[in-house]
Protein backbone atom coordinates (compact mmCIF):
# COMPACT_ATOMS: atom_id res chain seq x y z
CA UNK A 1 0.00 0.00 0.00
CA UNK A 2 1.14 3.39 -0.62
CA UNK A 3 -0.03 5.86 1.22
CA UNK A 4 0.70 9.43 0.64
CA UNK A 5 3.03 11.13 3.32
CA UNK A 6 2.68 15.83 2.36
CA UNK A 7 5.55 17.78 3.82
CA UNK A 8 5.55 21.46 2.70
CA UNK A 9 7.74 24.73 4.37
CA UNK A 10 5.14 27.27 2.00
CA UNK A 11 4.97 30.71 2.10
CA UNK A 12 1.49 30.51 -0.10
CA UNK A 13 -1.44 30.20 1.34
CA UNK A 14 -3.37 26.96 3.10
CA UNK A 15 -6.14 25.42 0.73
CA UNK A 16 -7.48 23.03 2.85
CA UNK A 17 -9.86 21.30 0.42
CA UNK A 18 -7.12 20.63 -2.04
CA UNK A 19 -5.21 19.18 0.77
CA UNK A 20 -7.56 17.24 1.80
CA UNK A 21 -8.37 15.65 -1.43
CA UNK A 22 -5.01 14.77 -1.47
CA UNK A 23 -4.74 12.57 1.08
CA UNK A 24 -7.77 10.80 0.54
CA UNK A 25 -7.62 7.54 -0.68
CA UNK A 26 -10.80 5.10 -2.46
CA UNK A 27 -10.72 3.13 1.66
CA UNK A 28 -10.65 6.62 3.13
CA UNK A 29 -14.01 7.40 5.29
CA UNK A 30 -12.43 10.05 8.34
CA UNK A 31 -10.14 12.84 8.07
CA UNK A 32 -9.04 15.34 11.01
CA UNK A 33 -7.24 18.49 10.07
CA UNK A 34 -5.93 20.45 12.63
CA UNK A 35 -4.91 24.50 12.01
CA UNK A 36 -2.92 26.76 13.85
CA UNK A 37 -3.86 29.90 13.34
CA UNK A 38 -2.65 33.76 14.20
CA UNK A 39 -3.78 34.63 17.52
CA UNK A 40 -4.85 38.58 17.34
CA UNK A 41 -5.92 38.47 20.72
CA UNK A 42 -3.89 36.68 23.26
CA UNK A 43 -5.39 36.60 26.90
CA UNK A 44 -3.23 33.48 28.68
CA UNK A 45 -0.63 34.87 30.10
CA UNK A 46 0.62 38.08 29.22
CA UNK A 47 -2.78 39.38 27.58
CA UNK A 48 -1.52 41.19 24.13
CA UNK A 49 -2.51 41.85 21.03
CA UNK A 50 -0.60 40.61 17.68
CA UNK A 51 -1.33 42.12 14.53
CA UNK A 52 1.10 39.93 12.24
CA UNK A 53 3.78 37.22 12.70
CA UNK A 54 6.95 36.37 10.94
CA UNK A 55 7.96 32.70 10.67
CA UNK A 56 11.39 31.78 9.39
CA UNK A 57 12.10 28.01 9.45
CA UNK A 58 15.44 26.46 9.28
CA UNK A 59 14.31 24.56 6.23
CA UNK A 60 16.14 21.27 4.87
CA UNK A 61 15.79 20.42 8.73
CA UNK A 62 12.58 21.58 9.21
CA UNK A 63 11.55 19.15 6.49
CA UNK A 64 12.97 16.47 7.71
CA UNK A 65 12.11 16.79 11.26
CA UNK A 66 8.44 16.75 9.66
CA UNK A 67 8.89 13.67 8.37
CA UNK A 68 9.91 12.39 11.90
CA UNK A 69 6.41 13.46 12.98
CA UNK A 70 4.85 11.92 10.18
CA UNK A 71 6.82 8.68 10.93
CA UNK A 72 6.31 8.59 14.27
CA UNK A 73 2.57 8.95 13.59
CA UNK A 74 2.27 6.12 11.16
CA UNK A 75 4.31 3.86 13.53
CA UNK A 76 2.06 4.66 16.24
CA UNK A 77 -1.14 4.33 14.78
CA UNK A 78 -0.80 1.81 12.01
CA UNK A 79 -4.23 2.98 10.41
CA UNK A 80 -3.39 6.06 9.20
CA UNK A 81 -3.68 6.23 5.50
CA UNK A 82 -2.98 10.08 3.97
CA UNK A 83 -0.64 12.64 6.08
CA UNK A 84 -0.35 15.63 5.74
CA UNK A 85 1.96 18.09 7.54
CA UNK A 86 2.41 21.97 6.33
CA UNK A 87 4.17 25.32 7.87
CA UNK A 88 3.38 28.04 6.12
CA UNK A 89 6.12 30.86 6.90
CA UNK A 90 6.81 34.44 6.17
CA UNK A 91 4.50 37.16 7.28
CA UNK A 92 1.32 36.26 8.72
CA UNK A 93 -1.87 38.62 9.66
CA UNK A 94 -3.51 37.81 12.71
CA UNK A 95 -6.82 35.30 11.36
CA UNK A 96 -4.50 33.19 8.98
CA UNK A 97 -3.87 29.85 9.16
CA UNK A 98 -0.17 28.77 9.69
CA UNK A 99 0.16 24.63 10.22
CA UNK A 100 -1.43 21.84 8.91
CA UNK A 101 -1.40 18.41 10.44
CA UNK A 102 -3.98 16.46 8.73
CA UNK A 103 -4.70 12.66 8.49
CA UNK A 104 -7.12 10.37 7.09
CA UNK A 105 -8.22 6.84 8.13
CA UNK A 106 -10.87 4.50 7.08
CA UNK A 107 -13.20 4.95 9.97
CA UNK A 108 -13.17 7.28 12.55
CA UNK A 109 -12.02 5.54 15.63
CA UNK A 110 -8.99 4.21 14.61
CA UNK A 111 -6.49 7.29 15.72
CA UNK A 112 -7.08 9.89 13.21
CA UNK A 113 -7.98 12.58 16.22
CA UNK A 114 -5.10 11.11 18.48
CA UNK A 115 -2.46 10.86 15.38
CA UNK A 116 -3.64 14.77 14.55
CA UNK A 117 -3.21 15.70 18.13
CA UNK A 118 -0.39 13.93 18.74
CA UNK A 119 1.06 15.48 15.22
CA UNK A 120 0.63 19.21 16.04
CA UNK A 121 2.71 18.26 19.94
CA UNK A 122 5.42 17.12 18.18
CA UNK A 123 5.72 19.73 15.20
CA UNK A 124 6.02 22.71 18.07
CA UNK A 125 8.20 20.45 20.06
CA UNK A 126 11.35 19.50 17.64
CA UNK A 127 10.76 21.31 13.72
CA UNK A 128 12.98 24.25 13.69
CA UNK A 129 10.20 26.86 12.77
CA UNK A 130 10.36 30.32 15.03
CA UNK A 131 8.03 33.01 14.82
CA UNK A 132 8.61 36.81 15.64
CA UNK A 133 5.23 38.09 17.14
CA UNK A 134 4.93 42.36 15.97
CA UNK A 135 2.40 44.25 17.48
CA UNK A 136 1.53 47.52 18.88
CA UNK A 137 4.28 47.03 21.76
CA UNK A 138 7.01 46.05 19.48
CA UNK A 139 8.04 42.71 18.42
CA UNK A 140 9.89 40.23 19.75
CA UNK A 141 10.91 36.45 19.64
CA UNK A 142 8.42 33.69 20.52
CA UNK A 143 10.69 30.95 21.98
CA UNK A 144 9.35 27.43 23.02
CA UNK A 145 9.74 25.81 25.98
CA UNK A 146 11.38 21.82 24.96
CA UNK A 147 14.68 21.29 24.74
CA UNK A 148 15.15 18.30 22.83
CA UNK A 149 18.79 17.78 23.85
CA UNK A 150 16.97 16.76 27.55
CA UNK A 151 15.20 14.13 25.67
CA UNK A 152 17.62 11.88 24.86
CA UNK B 1 42.40 23.23 11.91
CA UNK B 2 38.59 23.03 10.27
CA UNK B 3 37.26 25.42 9.35
CA UNK B 4 33.29 25.16 10.03
CA UNK B 5 30.12 27.21 9.03
CA UNK B 6 27.47 27.94 11.65
CA UNK B 7 23.98 28.98 10.79
CA UNK B 8 21.90 30.74 13.08
CA UNK B 9 18.50 31.63 13.73
CA UNK B 10 15.80 33.48 15.00
CA UNK B 11 17.25 35.34 18.17
CA UNK B 12 20.56 34.18 18.08
CA UNK B 13 20.93 35.31 14.43
CA UNK B 14 20.00 38.83 16.17
CA UNK B 15 22.72 38.29 18.89
CA UNK B 16 25.17 37.59 16.18
CA UNK B 17 23.78 39.84 13.87
CA UNK B 18 24.48 37.39 10.87
CA UNK B 19 22.66 34.07 9.36
CA UNK B 20 26.16 32.73 8.90
CA UNK B 21 29.48 32.77 10.45
CA UNK B 22 32.70 30.92 9.88
CA UNK B 23 35.08 29.34 12.29
CA UNK B 24 38.07 27.73 13.12
CA UNK B 25 38.27 25.01 15.41
CA UNK B 26 40.57 22.35 16.08
CA UNK B 27 39.65 18.83 15.65
CA UNK B 28 38.08 17.00 18.09
CA UNK B 29 36.21 20.38 18.90
CA UNK B 30 32.41 19.29 20.75
CA UNK B 31 29.38 21.16 20.80
CA UNK B 32 29.99 22.43 24.31
CA UNK B 33 33.53 23.60 23.02
CA UNK B 34 32.10 25.37 20.26
CA UNK B 35 29.48 26.94 21.98
CA UNK B 36 32.21 28.56 24.31
CA UNK B 37 34.04 29.66 21.13
CA UNK B 38 30.81 31.42 19.67
CA UNK B 39 30.01 33.10 23.62
CA UNK B 40 33.68 34.16 23.74
CA UNK B 41 33.52 36.28 20.22
CA UNK B 42 29.45 37.04 20.49
CA UNK B 43 29.57 37.59 24.55
CA UNK B 44 25.57 38.55 23.85
CA UNK B 45 24.92 34.79 23.52
CA UNK B 46 26.43 33.97 27.39
CA UNK B 47 22.87 34.67 28.93
CA UNK B 48 20.99 32.48 26.17
CA UNK B 49 23.48 29.59 26.21
CA UNK B 50 22.08 26.82 28.51
CA UNK B 51 18.74 26.94 26.30
CA UNK B 52 20.72 27.24 22.72
CA UNK B 53 20.24 23.88 20.69
CA UNK B 54 22.13 22.28 17.82
CA UNK B 55 22.26 20.54 14.77
CA UNK B 56 24.85 18.57 13.33
CA UNK B 57 23.68 17.73 9.16
CA UNK B 58 20.16 18.47 10.30
CA UNK B 59 20.28 16.46 13.39
CA UNK B 60 19.81 17.51 16.88
CA UNK B 61 23.14 16.93 18.60
CA UNK B 62 24.13 16.50 22.39
CA UNK B 63 26.96 18.93 23.82
CA UNK B 64 29.52 16.24 23.99
CA UNK B 65 29.23 15.40 20.54
CA UNK B 66 31.99 15.92 18.16
CA UNK B 67 31.72 18.57 14.91
CA UNK B 68 32.37 16.16 11.66
CA UNK B 69 34.89 17.43 9.16
CA UNK B 70 32.44 19.11 6.68
CA UNK B 71 29.15 19.26 8.20
CA UNK B 72 26.66 21.53 8.84
CA UNK B 73 26.50 23.38 12.00
CA UNK B 74 23.43 25.17 13.55
CA UNK B 75 22.58 27.12 16.67
CA UNK B 76 19.43 28.56 17.31
CA UNK B 77 16.55 28.59 20.20
CA UNK B 78 13.88 26.62 21.17
CA UNK B 79 11.22 25.97 18.38
CA UNK B 80 8.20 27.68 18.27
CA UNK B 81 6.80 27.04 15.22
CA UNK B 82 3.19 25.77 14.95
CA UNK C 1 -19.20 36.95 23.89
CA UNK C 2 -21.55 36.15 20.35
CA UNK C 3 -19.45 33.13 19.54
CA UNK C 4 -20.38 32.00 15.79
CA UNK C 5 -22.41 28.46 15.95
CA UNK C 6 -22.95 27.39 11.89
CA UNK C 7 -25.31 24.72 11.68
CA UNK C 8 -26.30 23.81 8.11
CA UNK C 9 -28.24 20.91 5.54
CA UNK C 10 -26.76 21.65 2.38
CA UNK C 11 -26.12 19.80 -1.04
CA UNK C 12 -23.81 22.23 -2.38
CA UNK C 13 -19.61 21.18 -2.03
CA UNK C 14 -18.31 21.44 1.00
CA UNK C 15 -15.53 24.80 1.32
CA UNK C 16 -13.37 24.02 4.42
CA UNK C 17 -11.52 27.45 3.97
CA UNK C 18 -14.07 29.69 3.89
CA UNK C 19 -15.76 27.34 6.81
CA UNK C 20 -12.47 28.26 9.26
CA UNK C 21 -12.90 31.71 8.38
CA UNK C 22 -16.26 31.92 9.47
CA UNK C 23 -15.39 29.96 13.06
CA UNK C 24 -12.04 32.08 13.47
CA UNK C 25 -12.55 34.81 15.57
CA UNK C 26 -9.55 37.76 17.18
CA UNK C 27 -8.96 34.87 19.57
CA UNK C 28 -8.75 32.08 18.28
CA UNK C 29 -5.22 30.23 17.87
CA UNK C 30 -6.36 26.77 17.24
CA UNK C 31 -8.95 24.53 14.49
CA UNK C 32 -9.87 20.99 14.16
CA UNK C 33 -12.12 20.37 11.50
CA UNK C 34 -13.39 16.58 11.36
CA UNK C 35 -14.38 15.55 8.04
CA UNK C 36 -16.92 12.29 6.83
CA UNK C 37 -16.01 11.14 3.31
CA UNK C 38 -17.57 8.76 1.17
CA UNK C 39 -15.46 5.39 1.24
CA UNK C 40 -15.51 3.80 -2.36
CA UNK C 41 -13.99 0.36 -0.64
CA UNK C 42 -15.05 -0.89 2.81
CA UNK C 43 -12.31 -3.25 4.51
CA UNK C 44 -14.17 -4.01 8.09
CA UNK C 45 -16.64 -5.90 7.96
CA UNK C 46 -18.56 -6.94 5.25
CA UNK C 47 -16.08 -5.82 2.38
CA UNK C 48 -17.52 -3.78 -0.47
CA UNK C 49 -17.28 -1.41 -3.20
CA UNK C 50 -19.60 2.08 -3.06
CA UNK C 51 -19.61 4.21 -6.12
CA UNK C 52 -22.15 6.99 -3.99
CA UNK C 53 -24.26 7.39 -1.21
CA UNK C 54 -27.82 8.83 -1.35
CA UNK C 55 -28.26 10.90 1.86
CA UNK C 56 -31.26 12.22 3.26
CA UNK C 57 -32.50 14.57 6.44
CA UNK C 58 -35.35 14.67 8.04
CA UNK C 59 -34.18 18.23 7.66
CA UNK C 60 -35.77 20.54 10.32
CA UNK C 61 -35.21 17.73 13.07
CA UNK C 62 -32.17 17.36 11.97
CA UNK C 63 -31.04 21.13 12.54
CA UNK C 64 -32.90 21.19 15.62
CA UNK C 65 -30.49 18.23 16.73
CA UNK C 66 -26.91 19.33 14.70
CA UNK C 67 -27.81 22.67 17.05
CA UNK C 68 -27.94 20.37 20.59
CA UNK C 69 -24.99 18.76 19.42
CA UNK C 70 -23.38 22.01 19.53
CA UNK C 71 -24.79 23.37 22.30
CA UNK C 72 -23.34 20.01 24.31
CA UNK C 73 -19.75 20.72 22.59
CA UNK C 74 -19.84 24.15 24.38
CA UNK C 75 -21.29 22.93 27.52
CA UNK C 76 -19.14 20.08 28.30
CA UNK C 77 -16.24 22.28 26.76
CA UNK C 78 -16.52 25.90 27.71
CA UNK C 79 -13.24 27.21 25.95
CA UNK C 80 -14.67 26.80 22.38
CA UNK C 81 -15.51 29.39 20.39
CA UNK C 82 -16.81 28.95 16.80
CA UNK C 83 -18.75 25.64 16.32
CA UNK C 84 -19.63 24.63 12.31
CA UNK C 85 -21.58 21.35 11.74
CA UNK C 86 -22.69 20.69 8.00
CA UNK C 87 -24.24 17.54 6.62
CA UNK C 88 -24.42 17.87 2.67
CA UNK C 89 -27.23 15.91 1.36
CA UNK C 90 -28.12 14.29 -2.42
CA UNK C 91 -26.19 11.98 -3.85
CA UNK C 92 -22.50 12.30 -2.99
CA UNK C 93 -19.53 9.82 -5.20
CA UNK C 94 -17.15 7.97 -3.20
CA UNK C 95 -14.22 10.31 -2.24
CA UNK C 96 -16.71 13.02 -1.35
CA UNK C 97 -16.35 14.56 2.36
CA UNK C 98 -20.08 14.77 3.30
CA UNK C 99 -20.02 16.65 7.15
CA UNK C 100 -18.19 18.53 8.38
CA UNK C 101 -17.59 19.20 12.78
CA UNK C 102 -15.27 21.88 13.00
CA UNK C 103 -14.42 24.09 16.12
CA UNK C 104 -11.50 26.87 17.30
CA UNK C 105 -10.26 27.17 21.05
CA UNK C 106 -7.61 30.04 21.61
CA UNK C 107 -5.25 26.76 21.91
CA UNK C 108 -5.65 23.44 21.34
CA UNK C 109 -4.86 22.03 24.66
CA UNK C 110 -8.57 23.38 25.47
CA UNK C 111 -11.16 20.68 24.26
CA UNK C 112 -10.52 21.65 20.69
CA UNK C 113 -9.86 17.99 19.69
CA UNK C 114 -11.97 16.63 21.77
CA UNK C 115 -15.27 18.65 21.27
CA UNK C 116 -14.80 17.96 17.68
CA UNK C 117 -14.60 14.19 18.43
CA UNK C 118 -17.28 14.16 20.24
CA UNK C 119 -19.59 16.34 17.85
CA UNK C 120 -19.11 13.33 15.09
CA UNK C 121 -19.60 10.73 17.41
CA UNK C 122 -23.01 12.62 18.45
CA UNK C 123 -23.92 13.12 15.05
CA UNK C 124 -24.05 9.91 14.48
CA UNK C 125 -26.17 9.01 17.35
CA UNK C 126 -28.94 11.75 17.05
CA UNK C 127 -29.14 13.92 13.90
CA UNK C 128 -31.86 12.33 11.68
CA UNK C 129 -29.95 11.79 8.81
CA UNK C 130 -29.83 8.36 6.53
CA UNK C 131 -27.74 7.16 3.73
CA UNK C 132 -28.19 4.65 1.12
CA UNK C 133 -25.45 2.81 -0.46
CA UNK C 134 -25.48 2.24 -3.97
CA UNK C 135 -23.00 -0.33 -5.31
CA UNK C 136 -21.79 -2.85 -7.96
CA UNK C 137 -23.74 -5.10 -5.97
CA UNK C 138 -27.16 -3.13 -5.80
CA UNK C 139 -28.36 -0.32 -3.43
CA UNK C 140 -29.46 -0.68 0.65
CA UNK C 141 -30.29 1.62 3.11
CA UNK C 142 -27.32 1.82 5.83
CA UNK C 143 -28.85 1.96 9.43
CA UNK C 144 -27.01 2.96 12.26
CA UNK C 145 -27.31 0.95 15.73
CA UNK C 146 -27.86 3.49 17.97
CA UNK C 147 -31.09 4.17 19.47
CA UNK C 148 -32.24 7.03 21.45
CA UNK C 149 -35.32 5.90 22.79
CA UNK C 150 -33.07 3.55 25.31
CA UNK C 151 -30.66 6.32 26.19
CA UNK C 152 -33.67 8.68 28.16
CA UNK D 1 -61.09 11.63 16.35
CA UNK D 2 -57.37 13.35 15.77
CA UNK D 3 -56.18 13.13 12.12
CA UNK D 4 -52.11 13.05 12.65
CA UNK D 5 -50.11 13.46 9.80
CA UNK D 6 -47.06 11.26 9.65
CA UNK D 7 -43.70 11.56 7.88
CA UNK D 8 -41.80 8.58 6.79
CA UNK D 9 -37.98 8.26 6.07
CA UNK D 10 -35.67 6.13 4.51
CA UNK D 11 -36.45 2.09 4.42
CA UNK D 12 -39.91 3.17 6.81
CA UNK D 13 -40.81 5.16 3.77
CA UNK D 14 -39.87 2.30 1.19
CA UNK D 15 -41.83 -0.30 3.24
CA UNK D 16 -45.22 2.23 3.51
CA UNK D 17 -44.65 3.40 -0.30
CA UNK D 18 -45.02 7.06 0.71
CA UNK D 19 -43.15 10.00 2.00
CA UNK D 20 -46.11 11.27 4.28
CA UNK D 21 -49.45 9.40 5.44
CA UNK D 22 -52.62 10.52 7.72
CA UNK D 23 -54.40 8.66 10.32
CA UNK D 24 -57.51 9.39 12.24
CA UNK D 25 -56.29 8.39 15.97
CA UNK D 26 -58.43 8.54 19.06
CA UNK D 27 -57.34 11.22 21.49
CA UNK D 28 -54.74 9.80 24.35
CA UNK D 29 -53.41 7.56 21.49
CA UNK D 30 -49.81 6.69 22.38
CA UNK D 31 -46.63 6.33 20.02
CA UNK D 32 -47.00 2.43 20.73
CA UNK D 33 -50.38 2.78 19.91
CA UNK D 34 -49.90 4.67 16.35
CA UNK D 35 -46.96 1.93 15.75
CA UNK D 36 -49.72 -0.73 16.48
CA UNK D 37 -52.17 1.16 14.07
CA UNK D 38 -49.08 1.42 11.71
CA UNK D 39 -47.98 -2.23 11.64
CA UNK D 40 -51.52 -3.36 10.84
CA UNK D 41 -51.87 -1.13 7.88
CA UNK D 42 -48.10 -1.67 6.50
CA UNK D 43 -47.54 -5.47 7.15
CA UNK D 44 -43.86 -5.23 6.11
CA UNK D 45 -43.46 -2.28 9.41
CA UNK D 46 -43.99 -5.39 11.93
CA UNK D 47 -40.44 -6.83 11.79
CA UNK D 48 -38.69 -3.31 12.29
CA UNK D 49 -40.97 -1.99 14.78
CA UNK D 50 -38.56 -2.49 17.68
CA UNK D 51 -36.02 -0.43 16.08
CA UNK D 52 -38.50 2.10 14.62
CA UNK D 53 -38.14 5.32 16.20
CA UNK D 54 -40.53 8.45 16.92
CA UNK D 55 -40.57 12.34 16.93
CA UNK D 56 -43.05 14.32 18.00
CA UNK D 57 -43.06 18.28 17.02
CA UNK D 58 -38.67 17.04 16.06
CA UNK D 59 -37.75 15.72 19.01
CA UNK D 60 -37.58 12.31 19.71
CA UNK D 61 -40.52 10.73 21.87
CA UNK D 62 -41.02 7.70 23.91
CA UNK D 63 -43.46 4.75 23.33
CA UNK D 64 -45.49 5.83 25.78
CA UNK D 65 -45.72 9.58 24.63
CA UNK D 66 -49.19 10.69 23.99
CA UNK D 67 -49.92 11.91 20.32
CA UNK D 68 -50.70 15.72 20.88
CA UNK D 69 -53.65 16.99 18.51
CA UNK D 70 -51.83 18.74 15.80
CA UNK D 71 -48.50 17.19 16.32
CA UNK D 72 -45.79 16.95 13.38
CA UNK D 73 -44.62 13.04 13.80
CA UNK D 74 -41.95 11.16 11.72
CA UNK D 75 -41.13 7.09 12.28
CA UNK D 76 -37.82 6.72 10.85
CA UNK D 77 -35.03 3.81 11.29
CA UNK D 78 -32.06 4.66 13.23
CA UNK D 79 -30.10 7.32 11.97
CA UNK D 80 -26.67 6.69 9.74
CA UNK D 81 -25.54 10.24 8.66
CA UNK D 82 -22.12 11.79 8.76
Amino acid sequence: MNYPTIISITEEKLDLDALLAQVTLPSTGASVVFTGIVRGLTTRGAAHATSHLDYEAYQPMAEEKMRQVADEMRQKWPDLQGIAIIQRVGRLAAGTPTTVIACTTAHRDTGVFEAARYGIDRLKEIVPVWKKEVGPDGEFWVEGDHHPKLDR
Amino acid sequence: MNRVKILLFATLRDYVGSKTIELEISAGTTIHGLTDLLAAKYPRLEKVRDSMMAAINREYAADEAVVPDGAEIAFFPPVSGG
